[in-house]
């Protein structure tokens, strides 16, 4: 089962500058929850909180709090690299280990906790994780092959293998088909749409579309001005957001009327 | 999913051991790494503290504006001094400036050879291999190249300022292209496509992108082969010589570097004072001026790094054209 | 905007100057070549009386450089070579662990600001001179290190490398190695630094989204990306050891001839480089040639070493 | 006076009264250079400074690549003179027509040194005491065969002293030596018994302990107890040194007792060249207070040059570096011994057989 | 005025890999046409042979013309960089000159082709550009900031105000948009207008409202099975292509109903 988490009064920081102001958004267990908004806005960095990736730029830090099924994630005692394996991420960029396989590079995550994983269980693995990917059949005559000889696409599909195949409680996804084909964006979007049975799903898109097709929940964020903090708008369930939305920032931006 | 294998991921969950060992793990290396850093700052301190201490025993202005002429013995010179580095230092910055001038030119663009121009041919993986094995090329081989090359063209006996230079050079550029190379080679692809799209000649992408965005790498890697020719001695003591009085010719006459100045005082060990001698004269003087020496050498490549590194900064500075 | 009345396929200036840039390109890519034949060549050239010259002449001054002991140039020159070798090689696993060690801590540990004085500090310290290295070396770590190497004679005694009695003073193979690995440790550390944090972001944050330690994240992605910056930083600082000078002659109580592993014991190994620099300066021409030859081989052995850690390096991919 | 407008110190004139006109002739100027035998280092810069006291216009250097690399160098011509630790070989002669305007190179004695044998024993150096050696149980200590400081044969020679247990350390030059070279040729004519060797500029056996140079001997010994060594006696500082018996008594070392053996030793007949001045060293001397183990080092002159400035100076810094003047320079500032004046109308005669005009 | 582009028999190799087979193409002046295709078609790898661009990869090369305005590109005299000059290039990631301030990248076309241009000029056409490309308001007061201190979305628009700087007659675009929000899209997309006036515009795009939107022609890519080389499967006026392809793949493959 996937688990919520819930964000109270959060101001995000890179150094100095206040990069997002205030959040405060509910995201519900096995649901899928797409941020939406102009660029720069802050998205990303959001996003980014949710598993203390954030961290590890320097300087960067977090006012308020993030509650994974009500266990503030910023706790003292709390661990981020537990933090990170229940909180899966896909990048914006494929990231592929360079001198990794394509098989190898699947089971990286995995091999971190199972030094010893039967032949069996990992081709079993690789398997699932690649089918899941659409990537299975483009690779399963190559899996030895290194993972940055794939095309761009295919590579951003591997590195969402990679993350699914650590069988995290939820899953960021930070802009994962802006590179992928309509074909292969189909294909996650079914995997995103057969994952939230057990996971909590976040999802950054650009692409409107993509957020009504998937996202039960829709967050909207802004920002005043440029070198202004952005914050979050208006959130709503996707239905409301794309077909009424309360708020009238929102509805310019989603018509495409903004700016 | 159609013909998707199923999954058992509890035999993948993490187990609390497997947990506690990462953890412990992460924390071992951690430490041990920290602890290479205390382990190698032992000796390094020492070596500081060392010619820090005993250099500034006799390091003061007299000892940087006089040379060794006319020092006699563990007596006092007539300005009250007991002889000092000036033509040593003198030396030292025009012999290596010699080398500078002659390495990295060659260096800066062999590797240019290498990483824009080659495309791992043949001849360039040769020229790479053999960059690798001239590294390796013993400084007191270098010295004996440059002693012979002298010797045959201009005359046996040749000793002068150049001929050293020539000698570090040939342990410069190696270090020079390596370094150059790396540098080099980590400008990402996209930029040298991005002005080569723009319809810019190779070689002012080369030179106004490539070069530019590698210069602070360049420039250290160069500050780095300078700093690990600047003090050799043994080619030198072949090639420049000792000269105990000031030589501003680096095309004529022996010259006195800063390393071969410490290596010959750390020979003599300790100077005589005769019976009659007065209480100004010390027999531990050579050591002394040894120790000074060295802690002058130390600070000149201290100087030379700063010089570098601002050099760095200044073309990091954007500039309207 | 401007209208543009260009041609299609206009020729572009600065033909010339690209042109002139690869042809002295690619002449300072050869000339690479050419300084190392002339190196070698005069080498040989210098070394040619001890095959072409008077062979009893020949072993006449081997014999005088040996107290009698060998008088042929193999017989010289191989235990130097043995010597030369064993000193690197102990020299380089002390400082490779150490240097990585540092490198990662400058990289990935310490704090932006403190990571930038230490980096300079490091290299800082690449640009001592050997020697300094060989005056600390002999008059300070000399005697301040043999209560441990007797310490591991006395308890490591078993292991034929630690055979005892500790010399005393300790001017042997291993102080020297102690002081040559001080001696390369900053170039190991400043180059596998340097590609440290070259490391892409991306891949860092892909290990760290998988849910690694920091540890499994130097594993994942930094080290693989620095692999051959670290192999070739080793070869540097290998090619260093086997060459350096100063410190040997200035610490090493050398051995006339003979193969030998105890080096903890006096007189038992000695380099080639620093045999050279001890012999030079007494020794007539003939004896000059011999000098010649023995640094020939050692050019050719860091020739050697160099094509196979190149090898080393085209295996491993990176 | 030449003032210090690259950092030249005033040359200074040391105390010589009021004596320049031993060179009769006008001073001499240009550049001249010398290489050679690292022992007569401190002596020539000496030298140098006094020589340029009268001549301020002559700016002389003087490299101590070693004695081997001094005489290699001469015999190219790139030097005036070279300073050697051993006489010229019949090869080096018959080379040096070829650099010499007319006639061969010769050598002369210009420094004579004592070599000490330093030790460092807790309980003995230390408490600035000094202890006997004959040769052969010298040599046999340097030869590996007597291993512990209280061997009776070292405790025979030093009743009044109490010898530790301790085991000898023999710490010896790493490098070619002309001072390892005169050191054992000493045991070779006083202990041929003990001392098997042939006679060589290395050191012969693996016994102890070898260091580069002078100073790299002394500092190995003092870093240790139990060491024993042997340099150039103005290196000894505050090290124990041996008394060596000569006929019946033990002579301990000084310049003076160094220079008592060259008075009593004979110029070797086997030196073939005219002009040359080689002291074949008497080590089996028997004057009173001398001490055998000494050092001769010479320079190395032609008796012409292709250029007779090189000519007038060699004369002129001969003439100097032999006179008495010359010669307690170099004892102020090296510790070395006088040359004896059964030497001296051999050299001075010689030195006038340089062709200056 | 644009200039047109007619490829014909061009086989497209990696080393001894044919990527690409038999493509025919031709592009008309002063129209946009894009490129759409699933990954690794081989859509980039074509566009990138129209500037010779291709020619950087070791081991790239290419068989068959390429003829701008009836010239082959290919031409033993033909001299790449001039062809580099007249064709434009805006790619997939975003790669500002980073020693650059953002002023100095827009200017860094001409600049580096040591064409002197006076400051006013200068700021004119840096003003010009960056309004183009819809980032003037955003940047004009740190126009001397370095380049690579923007967000992804400003870097590409960054990229594209300095690919026009120089005024090409033909601007090639490789998934120009793929990091860009629907406000820059839509900029990105009003520029591709105005630009088509004077120049001849080509470009790759995963996202088909896009190509419907801009592109006056729409050649389809695509690829019998992994491994195999791509090809040009179907070329065809927008409007007959989104409406009523006369290409059975193409149609499926518009209609999402593709793999
Ligand atoms: N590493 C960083 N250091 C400093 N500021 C940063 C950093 N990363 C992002 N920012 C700033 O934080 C703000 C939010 O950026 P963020 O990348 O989260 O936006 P986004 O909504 O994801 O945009 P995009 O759609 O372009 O990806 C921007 O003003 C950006 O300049
Ligand atoms: N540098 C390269 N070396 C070898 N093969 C390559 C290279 N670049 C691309 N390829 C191969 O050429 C084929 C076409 O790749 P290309 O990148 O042109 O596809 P694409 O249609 O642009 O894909 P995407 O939509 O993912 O960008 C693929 O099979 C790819 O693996
Ligand atoms: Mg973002
Ligand atoms: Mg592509
Ligand atoms: O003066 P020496 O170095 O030969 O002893």
């Amino acid at each position: 089962m996937g688990q919520r988490i819930d964000v109270n009064h959060e101001n995000i920081y890179y150094g100095d500058f206040l990069a997002v102001e205030d959040v405060n958004i509910n995201i519900e267990a096995n649901k899928v929850t797409a941020f939406i908004g102009p660029s720069g806005c802050g998205k990303s960095t959001v996003l980014r909180t949710l598993d203390r990736m954030h961290e590890l730029i320097p300087g960067a830090h977090v006012e308020g709090e993030v509650l994974l099924e009500g266990k503030n994630l910023y706790d003292k005692d709390v661990d981020p690299v537990s933090v990170r394996r229940d909180v899966g991420m896909v990048f914006q960029r494929p990231n592929p280990f360079p001198t990794m396989s394509i098989r190898e590079n699947v089971l990286a995550g995995v091999r971190l906790n199972n030094k010893h994983i039967s032949k069996s269980d990992a081709d079993d693995l690789v398997e699932w994780a690649l089918r899941g990917a659409n990537l299975w059949n483009e690779v399963k005559d190559r899996l030895d092959n290194p993972g940055i000889g794939l095309s761009g696409g295919q590579q951003q599909r591997l590195c969402i293998a990679r993350a699914v195949a650590v069988h995290p409680q939820v899953v960021l996804m930070d802009e994962p088909c802006s590179a992928l084909d309509p074909i292969s964006t189909l294909a996650v979007e079914d995997l995103i749409n057969e994952l939230k049975d057990d996971y909590t799903i976040v999802i950054v898109t650009h692409n409107m579309q993509q957020a009504a097709r998937i996202a039960d929940y829709t967050a909207f964020f802004n920002l005043k001005a440029v070198g202004q903090p952005g914050h979050l708008e208006y959130f709503a369930d996707t239905t409301t957001m794309f077909n009424n939305p309360q708020n009238e920032e929102a509805e310019r931006y989603i018509s495409g009327r903004f700016g | 999913m159609d013909g998707a294998p199923v999954i058992d991921f509890d035999k993948f969950r993490p187990t609390r051991s497997s947990e506690q060992y990462r953890k412990g793990k992460d924390y071992f290396m951690s430490g041990l790494i920290a602890l290479a850093f205390v382990i190698a700052c032992i000796p390094l301190v020492s070596v500081l503290w060392t010619t820090i201490v005993n250099g500034f025993k006799r390091l003061n202005l007299n000892f940087l504006t006089y040379n060794m002429t006319g020092v006699v013995g563990g007596n006092p010179t007539p300005s009250g001094g007991y002889g000092g580095v000036l033509h040593a230092i003198i030396g030292t910055l025009e012999i290596t400036g010699g080398a500078m001038l002659i390495s990295i030119p060659i260096g800066i663009m062999c590797a240019v050879y290498l990483v824009e121009y080659a495309h791992g041919g043949k001849l360039a993986m040769t020229v790479s291999l053999l960059v690798d094995v001239m590294s390796g090329i013993p400084s007191i081989v270098a010295g004996l190249f440059a002693f012979s090359m002298f010797t045959i063209v201009f005359g046996p006996g040749t000793i002068n300022g150049f001929e050293g230079s020539v000698a570090l050079s040939l342990l410069m550029l190696p270090t020079v292209v390596k370094s150059c190379e790396e540098m080099l080679k980590i400008v990402p692809n996209d930029l040298r496509e991005a002005s080569l799209a723009l319809g810019v000649t190779k070689q002012r992408t080369i030179t106004k992108i490539v070069l530019r965005t590698a210069l602070p790498g360049i420039v250290s890697g160069c500050i780095l082969a300078i700093a690990r020719v600047i003090g050799e001695t043994a080619p030198l003591l072949m090639t420049a010589g000792y000269i105990a009085s000031t030589n501003v010719n680096l095309f004529a006459g022996q010259m006195t570097t800063l390393p071969v100045y410490v290596y010959q005082e750390y020979s003599k060990l300790s100077a005589n004072c005769p019976a009659n001698a007065t209480a100004a004269c010390v027999p531990t003087i050579p050591m002394e001026r040894a120790w000074a020496a060295a802690l002058v050498l130390i600070v000149v490549v201290l100087v030379l790094n700063l010089i570098g590194r601002l050099v760095a900064k200044i073309f990091a500075v954007k500039t309207e054209r | 905007m401007s209208s543009q009345d260009k041609t299609a396929l206009a020729p572009s200036g600065g033909k010339t100057a690209d042109k002139v840039f690869r042809g002295v390109a690619y002449a300072c890519g050869i000339l690479i070549l050419v300084v190392l034949a002339a190196v070698f060549l005069f080498l040989f050239f210098r070394a040619w009386p001890l095959i072409g010259g008077d062979q009893k002449a020949n072993s006449d001054v081997i014999s005088s450089f040996t107290g009698g002991k060998v008088s042929n140039f193999w017989g010289y020159v191989l235990p130097l070579l043995f010597g030369t070798v064993l000193i690197s090689i102990l020299a380089l696993i002390i400082a490779f662990f150490v240097s990585i060690g540092i490198a990662l801590f400058i990289s990935h540990y310490a704090p932006k600001k403190v990571a930038t004085g230490l980096s300079y500090v490091i290299d800082l310290l690449a640009a001592i001179p050997s020697v300094i290295y060989g005056l600390w070396g002999g008059l300070i770590l000399v005697p301040a290190i043999y209560p441990f190497w007797n310490w591991v004679a006395n308890h490591l005694g078993w292991f034929p490398l630690f055979a005892g009695p500790a010399a005393n003073p300790q001017r042997t193979v291993a102080t020297v190695a102690v002081v040559l690995a001080v001696m390369v440790l900053p170039i190991i550390t400043s180059m596998s630094r340097d590609i440290f944090l070259q490391t892409p972001t991306l891949q860092q944050e892909a290990a760290y989204g998988l849910g690694a330690t920091k540890w499994e994240m130097i594993k994942l992605a930094v080290i693989p990306f620095g692999r051959s910056g670290i192999v070739s930083a080793s070869m540097l600082a290998l090619g260093r050891a086997l060459g350096e000078t100063m410190a040997v002659l200035m610490i090493l109580s050398p051995s006339v001839t003979g193969y030998s592993i105890k080096i903890l014991q006096a007189s038992q190994s000695n380099a080639i480089a620093s045999n050279i620099a001890a012999q030079y300066p007494e020794a007539n021409d003939l004896g000059v040639s011999v000098l010649i030859g023995t640094g020939l081989i050692l050019f050719l052995i860091t020739f050697i070493v160099n094509f196979v850690a190149r090898k080393i390096t085209e295996k491993a991919g990176v | 006076a030449t003032v210090a407008a690259c950092g030249d110190n005033t040359a200074s004139t040391g105390d010589n009264s009021s004596s320049s006109d031993t060179t009769k002739s006008a001073p001499i100027s240009g550049d001249f250079q010398g290489a050679g035998a690292t022992s007569q280092q401190a002596a020539v810069e000496a030298w140098i400074a006094g020589f340029q006291g009268t001549n301020p216009n002559a700016k002389i250097a003087y490299n101590p690549t070693g004695s081997g690399a001094g005489v290699t160098t001469f015999l190219t011509g790139a030097t005036a003179w070279a300073g050697s630790d051993k006489a010229l070989s019949d090869d080096d002669i018959a080379k040096s027509k070829a650099v010499c305007a007319s006639g061969q190179a010769f050598d002369v004695p210009v420094y004579i040194s004592p070599i000490a044998i330093v030790f460092n024993l807790k309980g003995v150096s230390d408490a600035g005491k000094h202890i006997n050696l004959d040769a052969t149980t010298a040599a046999k200590i340097f030869d590996g065969k007597i291993t512990t400081w209280n061997d009776p044969a070292i405790q025979d020679q030093n009743k009044d002293l109490k010898l530790p247990s301790t085991p000898i350390t023999v710490v010896h030059r790493s490098d070619k030596s002309g001072t390892t070279q005169n050191f054992v040729s000493y045991f070779k004519d006083q202990a041929p018994d003990a001392w098997s060797y042939d006679l060589s500029e290395n050191w012969p056996n693996e016994v102890g302990q070898g260091a580069k140079g002078t100073s790299g001997v002394i500092s190995t010994v003092k870093q240790a107890d139990g060491t024993i060594g042997y340099a150039d006696f103005s290196q000894v500082g505050d090290l124990g040194t041996a008394a060596i018996k000569v006929g019946d008594s033990y002579n301990a070392i000084s310049a003076e007792a160094g220079s008592k053996v060259i008075e009593d030793s004979k110029l070797d007949d086997t030196a073939k060249g005219e002009n040359r001045v080689v002291v074949k060293i008497n080590h089996a001397t028997e004057a009173k207070g001398a001490y055998p183990i000494v050092l001769v080092s010479y320079d190395i002159v032609c008796p012409a040059y292709k250029d007779t400035k090189q000519a007038e100076f060699a004369k002129a810094w001969l003439t100097y570096v032999t006179s008495d003047e010359g010669q307690k320079a170099a004892q102020d500032a090296a510790g070395s011994a006088p040359l004896p004046s059964s030497l001296t109308s051999q050299i001075s005669k010689s030195i006038e057989a340089i062709k200056t005009k």
